[in-house]
């Protein structure tokens, strides 16, 4: 059963270790939780682990394969969220879902258009579809970014704090979408200070990583 | 006296040749003291600070970085 | 991996202390004896007088336009393929050494373009090439020190510096023809396969010196960028601590 | 493949419904130009002789003003890092968003070209091998921009590092640009002309997609 793996992570940025030695395994139907204080490094983790960002150390494993030897495949089985949503404010919500739905290919046989139809409705965006994106609310916004995982084939969501800005409605949608997400084996990593409701989540606190505050080794033989 | 008037001078060419020369002094001296100064000062801060921690002194470099803390 | 060995800081700094007092030593002795051989033991120029003592500190100026920006070129191409951390320092201490010997082509060839040519400048190809190759070392220091962080700064320079390498020849090329084009050859030609032996001594002494002078700034520099990485280390350690 | 024409399609649609930016770079052109016969005077003579060199330098400034909108706004709110996570290679999308950039400057420049020609007295003889030298020459200035507005993503003082980064390795393009425009108001042949500009814009069709990536991945991350 494929899995995914971190083994011995390190990450620094601007040459300020943020954590290291990290590791987790995360099986098929897995959840984990990133939490820390801010700064601590869950959104460079996440940006690692979608390839964005190069590890300063450790490696990543995919199905028991290094994700180094083919970077470029493994990719296709992610789907970030990050901190932009990615919305053009002259383009309207369906053409700003249907732009980064078709840059991938379709997650199920039917096509885009019921793919997409189904996203809108999974985070109730029916009524604003022709809107233009410069009129929506962040909230509404947050949705329009997240709608992307419905239409994605990706097994392994990464999100950081998805739930910026969303009202409790939109959250229930949320979190049912992870439970389904999972039943059908996929996998969620996500950054989040509010409480995100996910049955038997792993919790990894990144402090438990950080660096030790004076790395005397680091010091001498640093660039 | 008169052959350092003409050397001086340079067949007349002395307005152009002594600049060229004289520029080139200047801004190679000018690279040399920028390079120190900017050295000296980088030194004094270090040993200054080197107390702040209780590094441990490697002057031997024997422990082979991990690639990693590079390209800071 | 020969280059893997200097992947280590503290290695880097011993060997270049070892070699600093040597490349100094060797450093003041072409200077010196270039400049007493251009000055006093080569014979003037039929045609151009004891103006072609410019040649002297211009030539090798221009030389080391060229030599220095292929020095960070190949040190780019360190940096972004096998991400080596001494070829980022090694080309952002590098382009102010360029930049000013780049300058320094300018302004004297200039000086010695006045009394042959009659003005201060002329569109002349080998003077536009160097004028752009300066403003092309510009460019890499401006990029280089526009980040907040250093080495994205690096990065990016890296990539610039490549860039600029491929079209150097282009640039040279597109002159060379812009300027047959709008102007007749010119009669001054810098140096030249029939060179008198006592001009060509000088003139190999000061290509050396310059040479020798800019992996002395070179090292020196590196080492100081080693401390200012260092430093910035501690700062980081400091807000750590806080 | 099917992506990279995704990705045209939107910018281009991005193009047509702010309109406006494409429509001031063309009035940037017209404007500029028109102001060299108050610099050198109304002769005719002497405008037309300075003509091929004003559009082209012109157009070139044109092109570097339209430099910021390639990758900010998608560097901004996040798009970008979706690009580089998306199956298109970013070597792809970078050529994608430079044709796109290009349709939306490029072209126009080369259908205002003719006006200021006009204005300038340029012989109409000339046109033809002026829009051509354009069309071989332009894509270039839209390729090698893309690298200095990707290099400078997230820098200080970013809209004025890039005419420093740019312009030197413009160059070229304007001197057989202009060569190309003379050598067809003097009558001689302008075909070695337009292949060294073709030959400089295949270069750049090489380079500025593998330059422009890597640029782009430094800036995501």
């Amino acid at each position: 059963m494929s899995a995914f793996e971190a083994r011995n992570l390190a990450c620094s940025r601007a040459g300020r270790r943020i954590f290291a030695a990290l590791d987790f395994t995360l099986p098929a139907g897995g959840a984990l939780i990133l939490r820390g204080a801010n700064g601590s490094g869950k959104s460079s983790l996440l940006r690692v682990l979608a390839g964005l960002l190069a590890p300063v150390g450790g490696e990543l494993h995919w199905d028991g394969k290094a994700v180094n030897d083919d970077p470029e495949a493994f990719q296709d089985n992610i789907c970030y969220v990050g901190h932009g949503n990615a919305i053009k404010p002259v383009l309207t919500v369906h053409e700003n879902l249907a732009f980064w739905s078709k840059l991938y290919p379709p997650k199920s046989a039917e096509g885009y258009d019921g793919l997409l139809d189904q996203a809108l409705e999974t985070f109730s965006l029916t009524a604003l579809r022709d809107v233009p994106g410069r009129q929506l609310s962040s909230g509404q916004s947050r949705r329009l970014s997240l709608s992307r995982l419905i239409t994605s084939p990706a097994r392994i969501w990464l999100l950081d704090e998805p739930s910026v800005g969303l009202d409790d409605v939109s959250l229930k949608r949320l979190e049912a979408a992870i439970a389904e997400h999972r039943a059908g084996g996929g996998m969620v990593i996500a950054a989040t200070h509010t409480p995100l409701d996910i049955a038997d989540a792993d919790l990894l606190l990144l402090q438990d990583f950080a660096p030790p505050a004076i790395d005397p080794e680091l010091l001498e033989n640093s660039w | 006296m008169d052959a350092f008037r003409t050397f001086i001078d340079m067949g007349s060419y002395g307005d152009y040749v002594w600049p060229s020369y004289g520029l080139t002094v200047v801004i190679m001296a000018w690279l040399v003291m920028s390079t120190l100064r900017r050295l000296r000062a980088r030194e004094q801060e270090l040993a200054r600070r080197q107390g702040e921690f209780p590094a441990r002194r490697n002057r031997g470099g024997a422990i082979d970085t991990p690639k990693d803390a590079a390209s800071s | 991996m020969a280059f893997d060995y200097f992947a280590n800081p503290a290695r880097f700094l011993r060997l270049a202390n070892a070699v600093l007092p040597w490349c100094v030593g060797a450093t003041v002795i072409l200077l010196a004896s270039g400049l007493y051989l251009g000055l006093f033991v080569a014979p003037a120029d039929y045609q151009q007088g004891e103006s072609v003592r410019i040649m002297y500190v211009h030539v090798p100026a221009a030389w080391m336009a060229m030599f220095v920006y292929t020095n960070i070129a190949i040190a780019s191409i360190l940096s972004l393929i096998w991400r080596h951390p001494l070829a980022d320092l090694a080309a952002s201490a590098s382009a102010p050494i360029g930049a000013a010997f780049t300058f320094l082509a300018l302004v004297t060839g200039s000086l010695w373009g006045k009394p042959m040519w009659g003005t201060w400048w002329v569109w002349d190809a080998r003077l536009t090439s160097v004028l752009i190759l300066f403003f092309l070392y510009l460019g890499h220091m401006a990029l280089t020190h526009a980040f907040d962080n250093p080495a994205r700064g690096a990065k990016a320079a890296a990539v610039l510096a490549l860039v600029g390498f491929v079209n150097v020849p282009i640039i040279k090329f597109s002159v060379d023809w812009w300027n047959t084009l709008h102007q007749p050859a010119s009669v001054f030609r810098a140096g030249g396969p029939t060179i008198h032996p006592d001009m060509l001594w000088p003139l190999i002494a000061m290509g050396l010196g310059y040479t020798l002078f800019y992996i002395t700034l070179l090292l020196l520099r590196i080492k100081s960028d080693l401390i200012g990485a260092r430093l910035r280390t501690l700062d980081s350690l400091r807000q750590d601590a806080a | 493949m099917t992506g990279a024409g995704g990705i045209i399609a939107r910018d281009l649609k991005l193009a047509l419904r702010q309109r406006s930016d494409a429509v001031m770079i063309v009035l940037f052109f017209v404007l500029t130009a028109a102001l060299f016969p108050f610099g050198v005077g109304p002769e005719a003579n002497q405008l037309a002789a300075i003509a091929p060199g004003v559009i082209w330098v012109t157009a070139l400034l044109a092109v570097l003003l339209s430099l910021e909108r390639l990758f900010l706004a998608d560097y901004e709110d996040g798009s970008l890092e979706l690009m580089a996570l998306s199956p298109v290679p970013l070597e792809f999308t970078v050529l994608a968003k430079v044709f796109a950039h290009w349709l939306t400057t490029g072209l126009p420049l080369i259908a205002s070209a003719p006006l200021i020609a006009v204005l300038f007295n340029m012989p109409a003889s000339a046109l033809p091998t002026l829009a051509f030298a354009m069309l071989l020459g332009t894509p270039t200035l839209s390729l090698i921009g893309a690298i200095g507005a990707a290099l400078t993503l997230g820098a200080r003082r970013g809209g004025v590092l890039v005419p420093l980064l740019v312009l030197p390795l413009y160059i070229p393009t304007l001197i057989f640009g202009v060569s190309a425009v003379d050598a067809a108001l003097l009558g001689f042949p302008v075909r070695p002309h337009l292949l060294l500009l073709a030959g400089i814009l295949l270069i750049s069709l090489v380079v500025s997609p593998l330059a422009g990536a890597a640029a782009l991945r430094q800036a995501n991350e």
